[in-house]
């Protein structure tokens, strides 16, 4: 079924993956990103017109330029040439939410986007939201004192919806943020606590807005 | 391109689902091939001589023909020309969605195919039982007379073939393979209306096994496909001037006595004498 | 909103109390390294090719084309895996290896998504690639997913030697010998009668032939003298554990011992586990395993899959990750047995329950026999407190995915079979729910399971689940809201209780922790950390135990090459219970240490001295010295002090760990070999309000609570976690998790979260809170006892009692309850839902 | 060869900026070209591996397919504006709130997000079967395994089969039905604007299509006309689960009540069969009645006829009875809600 011109390609493919280690090697990129290398057998010239597979994408405030497969979701460029694991993934098919990150702000599932379409865009990660100095963000602040969640697998897409709701509808009602965090599923099932948590994350977010009205 | 479509079964076999669509071009082209080849040879190539016979007919004996004569009775043409819509009916609603014309097919396409189930199963029972069965059927007197023919038309000395019986070789040819078609497409045809919704009984698509299945829709598609060539030659051979005499009688139901004579051998296929024309006219 | 008040013991400073777990941090940042977030240098990756079949033979493997690719380093085959061995308990009891049992890799799949082989590239794309390139040749086998199917006449076995598992009786053991190793189970072949079907009318359990059986009390004549006489079937679902991780393993050798990155719910007893499935000894085997994604029962000790990345990165000399995907975790990732049940029971007229006839066929899937069918009687035994009562059941084999323990294993599916006949009964002799559960409920050192070896039948250490239902009665306003109005306009609604229990712990493991010149206690956790914080709640007794603030308390977790102690699996809810009491028992090692260090420095009889507030000092003033200084002096003087001398009876893995702990300050090391009358078991009541619209059948659950009998509460927050989250996982199985099987093929067209319905946060009810009882259990020093499993079947019934409570008999037998079932059930006046048939 | 998942095998990825771009590109690549709007049907089947294009067009790039635009009245709404932003929208939350209803009660708010207004009308069936890569006809091949005596259907259609008995999943597609949007399809030889009711065909027209898209086709925009803006608007979803699931049964209407009379009502439901059924004799049974009970029982009987139960989707006959009796009368709630 997969056409043999493209394992005739492969010479080609490797010198390729060559020049894309040159660029490796001025530090452009991860140094994990050979660990989930540029494949072999996916590795042919592209048709006049298509995509580049060399990108420049921007996460959590840096550019990071990196080598991009066609077929690549922004999960696996991510978690295998960025390093930053702390996107999950649950199903690979939006059904669990654990890879949601935020891309200019709204909350997408990273499995289901290929990296090419962000090119430009802001992309928000779970390592990009406590500040430089450590301080950790409304929200993960929130967790810690509640003791949210439990194995916590899911909870980086937890934190990742909630942020991006939260900046459409501060002021959520616990039904509403309910709903707008629908879109993580929890197989510890700890939903209440989770719901307290982040209740109390949008609490003390409105809080550092306007530190006057601290409650 | 295989001539037959494959499919990975749930169980991650291959089997085979029904040939593959490209056929119903290949079958049309082909039969458009053969007969502008037939009438190309007909009309240049083939000996342009008066066809000599072996023995002429007695006049005595040509006295006795009447002027028209019987050839096929009312029932044998209403059988002809059902079987003929039907099997019309058939190719346009399985053909016509597979090259593009989409519309509702299904509950056409298994009607129509009950009639010419019915009308063939008529057919059966009347050529076996009230006409003469072995007539259309090759006999060694035609096989004998088709190679002298074909001496002759190849310029070869060959001595003359007789004339024909009640149907020319030809007719008997067509017939026997459209036989072979009919009953492969009608019996498969009937199988598979197990797997859609019809009136008579609930749908088991598990009747057989994947490849069961799969034999039997190549099966299906196979006749179905060769019909197309097959009805094609048949509707030329029908318009032929020199066949339209035929083509007439299967509307009328009678020849001219003197086509007859010319072609037919009243020793191979009697007709009653004129006296007797009433009675037999209805039926033989 | 959780609104708890457990009554806290006021003399304890952090037992009760919350706190901010160690392993918080990491997680609300995303730092914390799940398996598949390791990297290792020249990383390669292995991906699964899986029976296409539910049942066959591998005739041949034509790999040629795929090792020919670029990119392509190995592939593994059942033929490269090591024979079966034999299991070794902690008693040195021998369990030989079942011959059946799974391997990981096959050449004789016995269910559809079986892996086959694994192929190991570059990268999954070449992997992907190189698994189409090969071509494999199977002989199909006849295949069954129905364990009903399976039992008719004539029926196709799910596996070539038979259809059910028997486990011949175990020869008596001999005076003062050890108990023989149990005769391994073997399967036959059982079909019922053509008669055993006919007999059962529609939708009822035919009950034929059953395996195993066991009996108390005169069963017989309390059905026959009961004022009321139920008899009904009801079905419960398989459900996948679906844990949001899944079961990826990445490993790699060094210097002879292989490391196993991987999910698991236990840290130190993955190491036999993964040492017996790859054949070699345990001391070369390292489980790195600090953050786990659940597990629910379904990685106990990791995964046998895990051994196939060992094996490559063996075969490839790199490290080798194998990540499994959900499609494939819906394979090998376990569920839970169906159980098909009968029950007949006999009622006074004031509701006590006379007998119990109970009859189950447990769905055990291709491998193992499961407990589950066993277990759902001994728990319904002792939920219910029948004064006799009959248990008969059968583990049937199917062509489906591997069983394994879930969340409550057994003892959930016995309370999902047996409620609803509570439930009926209740309404039928005009009881409140309440009451009919608090009667039947068990009390004191209550009596479970048929009589064991001595004649005798066991009994728990205590049960307080009527304080647990008078707790809730009051909380969640049983009465007012059994006041309000049961219809309006398109609505019914309804109230419902249900009462769960399980095993509460274990006992027997070690503590292992050392006290520093720094005076600080590092502690060493062997327990597996997959969210219910028990690996550190534990500790806590510890630092309570010693009077030491939690800041200076250091724990050390989920890298057994990192010294750790032999802990208890974290399954069946034993680890609050066991490694409570290791931590005590190793919390007075120290003690005993202390002021016998301190009596050395400053004379006197160690007794003499009192630890608390950091320090050990003569009792009424005077001498008295840090911990810190003991620490010191603990270094100084060798031997036992700082675990250059160890004691006798504690587990090898531990006194290895203890051996490279030594001298760095006061070692305490001590195995829990305190007494316990009784066997230990928790309890859960739980209490739901549902909504049902009559004209879609859909239901909302308004309202749930629940109220657990679990002893001393540890840490709040974890308790309200498990005991609502375990609620929620049986609330999933009330409402819609379940498995879908096309039975002509054997295939399951359910395989994607939309399809086999995990519960999502707007699923849940629209209002929750729990609440402990807080009595301690009086066979466990601090008391405290396990909750993982005991809400499961509370928060799944409280719900259909509800149900049935809104829409009456009848409506439903089997669960989940979904809203076409109700709605075609209202319609017809009559169960409307095909109640037996596998998978729908 | 043997079967593998969730690797996404290879293709050619163009991102054309312009609507002129792409319909070039799929022009040139015919049959081969697989259009990708935000993706979420197109990924479930490339990682499958099931459908395996050479070429991969995505539109992300194609700004003048986003956005929504007040004409005279009504609203044209660029296909890949996302289901949020359709949701969000003010005009549409003001005059046309059945379309902001239904499209909110699609899948998750992720997929909301990404999910586009064009891509939810076009999706794929998801009958089980045809989604786990089994060859029915849907899939070209020659059995509807869904339709079988071992099958499991309960999610299958009720009406309107013919041998396939896949349902259209579409939420927002019954709400469009009803207020009476039309599609712009455009495609190189130009363009052509269909009825909402018209673009969806079922399996006896084309039992491989949900619509009337051809290869080179681009649906590039909906228009709604003001005829039914601030009209009476009902929408309800059935579904297992409350967030992420495919309706069991959903229905929609627009309804003008004039003295209590239903003057003007169109109603459509979805998810009974392979495309929404715009069910016309309800609406000119109920027209000109009062708008009570007994005219909701009245439409619903009229909803039901001619549907043929399944299996295990028998329900659904009651269900979709009771959804249009909603739909015309409401819903009677309980005192205590």
């Amino acid at each position: 079924m997969p056409d043999k011109s493209r394992v005739e390609e492969t010479p080609r493919g490797v010198s390729r993956r060559a020049m894309i280690k040159g660029v490796i090697a001025t530090g452009a990129v991860s140094s994990t990103a050979y660990l989930f290398r540029t494949s072999l057998v996916h590795a042919d010239q592209p048709a006049a017109g298509s995509v580049e597979r060399l990108v420049t994408l921007t996460v959590n405030g840096q550019q990071r330029r990196v080598d991009v497969m066609k077929q690549e979701t922004l999960a696996t460029t991510l978690r295998y040439k960025l390093g930053l694991t702390g996107t999950k993934l649950g199903c690979d098919r939006s059904e669990c939410g654990a890879c949601t990150v935020l891309i200019d702000d709204v909350p997408h599932y990273s499995c289901s986007v290929l990296t090419h379409t962000v090119r430009g865009r802001q992309i928000t990660t779970i390592e990009g939201l406590a500040a430089a100095d450590g301080k950790l963000h409304p929200i993960q602040q929130g967790i810690v004192d509640e003791q949210g969640f439990q194995c916590a697998f899911c909870m980086s897409g937890f934190i990742m919806a909630t942020v991006g709701f939260l900046k459409v509808n501060p002021h959520p009602t616990r039904a509403q943020l309910a709903h707008g965090i629908s879109g993580n599923l929890c197989r510890c099932q700890d939903y209440d606590k989770i719901l307290t948590a982040m209740m109390c994350g949008a609490e003390k977010m409105r809080g550092a807005e306007n530190p006057g009205k601290v409650s | 391109m295989g001539v037959v479509e494959f499919a990975t079964s749930p169980w991650g076999q291959t089997v085979p689902i029904h040939v593959a669509f490209y056929l119903i071009w290949v079958a049309a082209i082909g039969g458009l091939a053969f007969l502008i080849c037939h009438a190309i040879y007909v009309q240049f190539m083939a000996k342009k001589e008066a066809p000599a016979h072996a023995a002429s007919v007695s006049p005595a004996l040509a006295a006795g023909i009447p002027e028209k004569v019987a050839r096929h009775s009312m029932a044998a043409r209403l059988f002809h020309w059902i079987m003929a819509l039907a099997m019309l009916a058939l190719l346009i609603t399985a053909f016509l969605p597979k090259v593009g014309y989409q519309f509702p097919w299904v509950t056409y396409h298994w009607i129509a195919g009950l009639v010419l189930t019915v009308s063939i199963i008529y057919h059966i029972i009347h050529a076996s039982f009230f006409m003469d069965f072995w007539s259309i059927w090759p006999d060694n007197i035609d096989i004998e007379d088709a190679k002298r023919r074909w001496l002759r038309a190849t310029g070869k000395p060959a001595p003359a073939p007789r004339k024909f019986a009640k149907y020319p070789m030809e007719n008997k040819m067509y017939h026997l393979i459209i036989v072979l078609a009919g009953l492969s497409v009608t019996l498969t045809g009937l199988f598979m209306m197990k797997r859609v919704r019809t009136p008579f009984f609930t749908r088991n698509p598990y009747l057989f096994s994947d490849m069961t299945w799969g034999l039997t829709y190549v099966l299906h598609g196979l006749a179905g496909v060769g019909l197309i060539a097959l009805i094609m030659a048949h509707i030329y051979f029908a318009l032929r001037p020199e066949k339209f005499v035929i083509t007439k009688s299967m509307v009328f139901g009678t020849m001219p006595r003197e086509y007859y004579l010319e072609h037919h051998d009243p020793e191979r296929w009697t007709v009653p004498q004129a006296s007797s024309l009433g009675k037999a006219a209805n039926g033989d | 909103m959780s609104t708890n008040t457990p009554p806290k013991n006021p003399n304890y400073k952090l037992i009760g109390k919350n706190y901010t777990t160690p392993d918080l941090l990491a997680k609300v940042t995303g730092r914390a390294k799940y398996a598949e977030d390791y990297r290792a240098d020249g990383m390669l990756f292995a991906k699964l090719l899986l029976s296409p079949m539910p049942h066959a033979h591998v005739r041949s493997i034509d790999a040629s084309a795929a090792l020919a690719m670029p990119g392509v380093k190995a592939i593994l085959t059942v033929d490269d895996l090591p024979a079966p061995a034999d299991a070794m308990t902690d008693m040195g009891q021998v369990i030989p290896a079942n011959k059946l049992g799974e391997r990981g890799l096959t050449n004789d799949p016995v269910y559809q998504g079986e892996p086959i082989l694994a192929v190991c590239a570059v990268d999954e794309y070449t992997c992907a690639e190189a698994i189409e390139r090969i071509h494999i040749d199977y002989e199909r086998l006849p295949h069954v997913v129905d364990p009903l199917v399976t039992l008719r006449p004539g029926a196709p076995n799910p596996r070539v030697e038979g259809n059910v598992w028997v486990r011949p009786v175990p020869p008596a053991p001999a005076a003062g010998q050890p108990p023989p190793p149990p005769p391994a189970p073997q399967v036959q072949e059982l079909k019922w009668t053509e008669a055993d079907f006919a007999a059962a009318k529609e939708g009822q359990l035919p009950l034929g032939k059953e395996t195993d059986h066991w009996s108390f009390g005169d069963w017989e004549a309390g059905l026959k003298n009961a004022d009321l006489v139920l008899d009904e079937t009801f079905v419960t679902p398989n459900t996948s554990h679906q844990t949001l991780e899944t079961r990826t393993a990445m490993a790699y050798w060094q210097n002879g011992k292989v490391y196993v990155h991987c999910s698991t719910q236990s840290t130190s007893q993955t190491v036999p586990a993964i040492a017996r499935w790859l054949h070699i000894e345990a001391s070369d085997v390292v489980v790195i395993s600090e953050y786990t994604g659940g597990g629910f029962g379904s990685k106990i000790t990791s995964s046998i899959s895990a051994i196939i990345p060992a094996l490559l990165s063996k075969k490839t000399g790199a490290p080798v990750m194998m990540r499994i995907s959900r499609e494939e975790e819906h394979y090998i990732g376990r569920a839970r047995p169906a159980l098909h049940g009968r029950i007949k029971a006999g009622f006074t007229k004031d509701g006590r329950i006379t007998a119990i006839d109970m009859f189950v066929v447990c769905d055990s899937g291709p491998y193992d026999p499961q407990g589950d069918a066993n277990q759902s009687g001994r728990m319904v035994s002792l939920m219910y407190q029948p004064p006799a009562m009959r248990w008969r059941g059968l583990s049937v084999l199917t062509n489906t995915p591997p069983r394994v323990s879930q969340s409550q294993p057994g003892g959930f599916q016995g309370m999902v079979l047996m409620e609803p006949v509570l439930s009926k009964a209740s309404r039928k002799l005009g009881i409140d729910q309440v009451a009919i559960h608090r009667i039947n409920a068990p009390e004191g050192k209550a009596m479970i399971g048929p009589a064991v070896g001595n004649g005798k039948r066991l009994y728990v250490t205590s049960a307080f689940i009527k304080e647990a239902l008078d707790k809730g009665h009051a909380a969640f306003r049983w009465d007012e809201r059994k006041a309000l109005p049961k219809r309006s306009g398109t609505k019914a609604r309804g109230i419902g209780v249900a009462t769960s229990c399980f095993v509460g712990g274990s006992v027997g493991f070690d503590g292992l922790f050392v006290i520093k010149p720094d005076g600080k206690l590092y502690i060493q956790s062997g327990i597996g950390n997959l969210g219910t914080e028990s690996v550190s709640d534990c500790h806590r007794v510890t630092a309570e135990v010693l009077g030491v603030p939690w800041e200076k308390c250091e724990i050390t977790w989920g890298h057994t090459g990192r010294n750790l102690p032999w802990s208890c699996p974290s399954g069946g809810s034993q680890t609050t219970h066991a490694m409570t009491r290791a931590a005590y028992v190793a919390a007075l090692d120290a003690k005993d240490k202390l002021q016998q260090i301190a009596a050395k420095d400053h004379g006197g009889k160690p007794e003499d001295y009192e630890v608390a507030g950091e320090r050990v000092f003569h009792k009424g003033g005077g001498a008295s010295m840090t911990l810190a200084q003991a620490a010191k002096r603990a270094i100084e003087l060798g031997g036992i002090y700082d675990g250059h001398e160890l004691p006798k009876g504690v587990n090898k893995f531990t006194v290895a760990s203890a051996k490279a702990l030594s001298g760095q300050g006061l070692l305490a090391i001590a195995r829990d070999t305190m007494p316990r009358d009784g066997q230990t078991h928790s309890y859960v009541a739980g209490f739901a309000e549902v909504e049902v619209d009559l004209e879609t059948g859909k239901y909302r659950i308004l309202d749930y609570l629940a109220v657990a009998d679990v002893g001393t509460v540890i840490h709040p927050r974890a308790l309200g976690g498990q005991v609502l989250g375990r609620s929620m996982l049986g609330i999933g199985h009330a409402i819609g998790q379940k498995w879908v099987y096309d039975q002509h093929y054997g295939l399951p067209v359910a395989k994607r979260f939309h399809h086999t319905k995990p519960p999502t946060i707007l699923d849940a009810p629209e209002h929750m809170a729990w609440d402990a009882v807080g009595i301690p259990d009086p066979e466990t020093p601090i008391g405290a006892r396990g909750i993982g499993e005991p809400p499961v079947g509370a928060g799944c019934m409280a719900v259909l009692n509800a149900l049935s409570d809104a829409l009456g008999d009848d409506v439903f037998r089997r669960a989940p309850v979904t809203a076409d079932t109700i709605l075609a059930s209202l319609e017809a006046g009559r169960p409307m839902e095909e109640g037996l048939t596998a998978h729908i | 060869m043997a079967i593998v998942r969730d690797i996404m095998p290879a293709f050619e990825l163009f991102q054309p900026a312009s609507v002129d771009d792409t319909l070039r590109l799929l022009n040139q690549h015919g049959s081969d070209a697989w259009v990708m709007a935000g993706g979420l049907d197109t990924f479930d089947w490339l990682k499958d591996r099931i459908k395996r294009p050479k070429v991969v067009i995505d539109l992300s790039q194609v700004s003048e397919l986003r956005g929504v635009r007040e004409v005279n009245g009504g609203l044209e709404i660029g296909a890949m504006t996302t289901l949020t932003e359709v949701v969000r929208h003010p005009v549409v939350r003001e005059k046309f709130s059945i379309l902001s209803t239904g499209a909110e009660a699609a899948a998750s708010p992720q997929i909301r997000n990404q999910g586009t207004i064009g891509g939810n009308v076009s999706q794929d069936a998801r009958c089980w079967y045809y989604r786990g890569g089994w060859k029915c006809y849907r899939a070209g091949g020659n059995i509807c395994f869904a339709d079988t005596p071992t099958a499991i259907n309960r999610e299958h259609a009720i009406l309107g089969a013919d041998r396939c008995v896949a349902v259209n999943p579409s939420d927002s597609a019954p709400a469009l039905i009803a207020l009476e949007a039309q599609m712009v399809i455009r495609n190189t030889k130009g363009e052509r604007v269909v009825n909402a009711e018209d673009y969806f065909i079922g399996p006896s027209t084309d039992i491989t299509r949900m619509t009337v898209l051809k290869p080179g086709d681009l649906l590039t925009a909906i228009r709604i006309p003001s005829t039914w803006a601030g009209a009476q608007f009902y929408f309800e979803k059935v579904r297992d689960r409350q967030v992420w699931d495919f309706p069991l049964l959903n229905v929609a209407s627009a309804m003008v009540v004039n003295g209590g009379n239903i003057e003007r009502i169109r109603i459509v439901v979805n998810a009974a069969a392979a495309r929404p059924l715009r069910l016309t004799a309800v609406e000119d049974a109920v027209r000109g009645k009062p708008r009570n009970a007994a005219t909701g029982e009245m439409g619903g009987k009229v909803a039901i006829a001619g549907a043929e139960p399944l299996r295990y989707n028998g329900y659904k006959i009651p269900l979709m009875r009771n959804l249009v009796k909603r739909a015309i009368s409401g819903v009677e709630e309980a005192k205590w809600a």
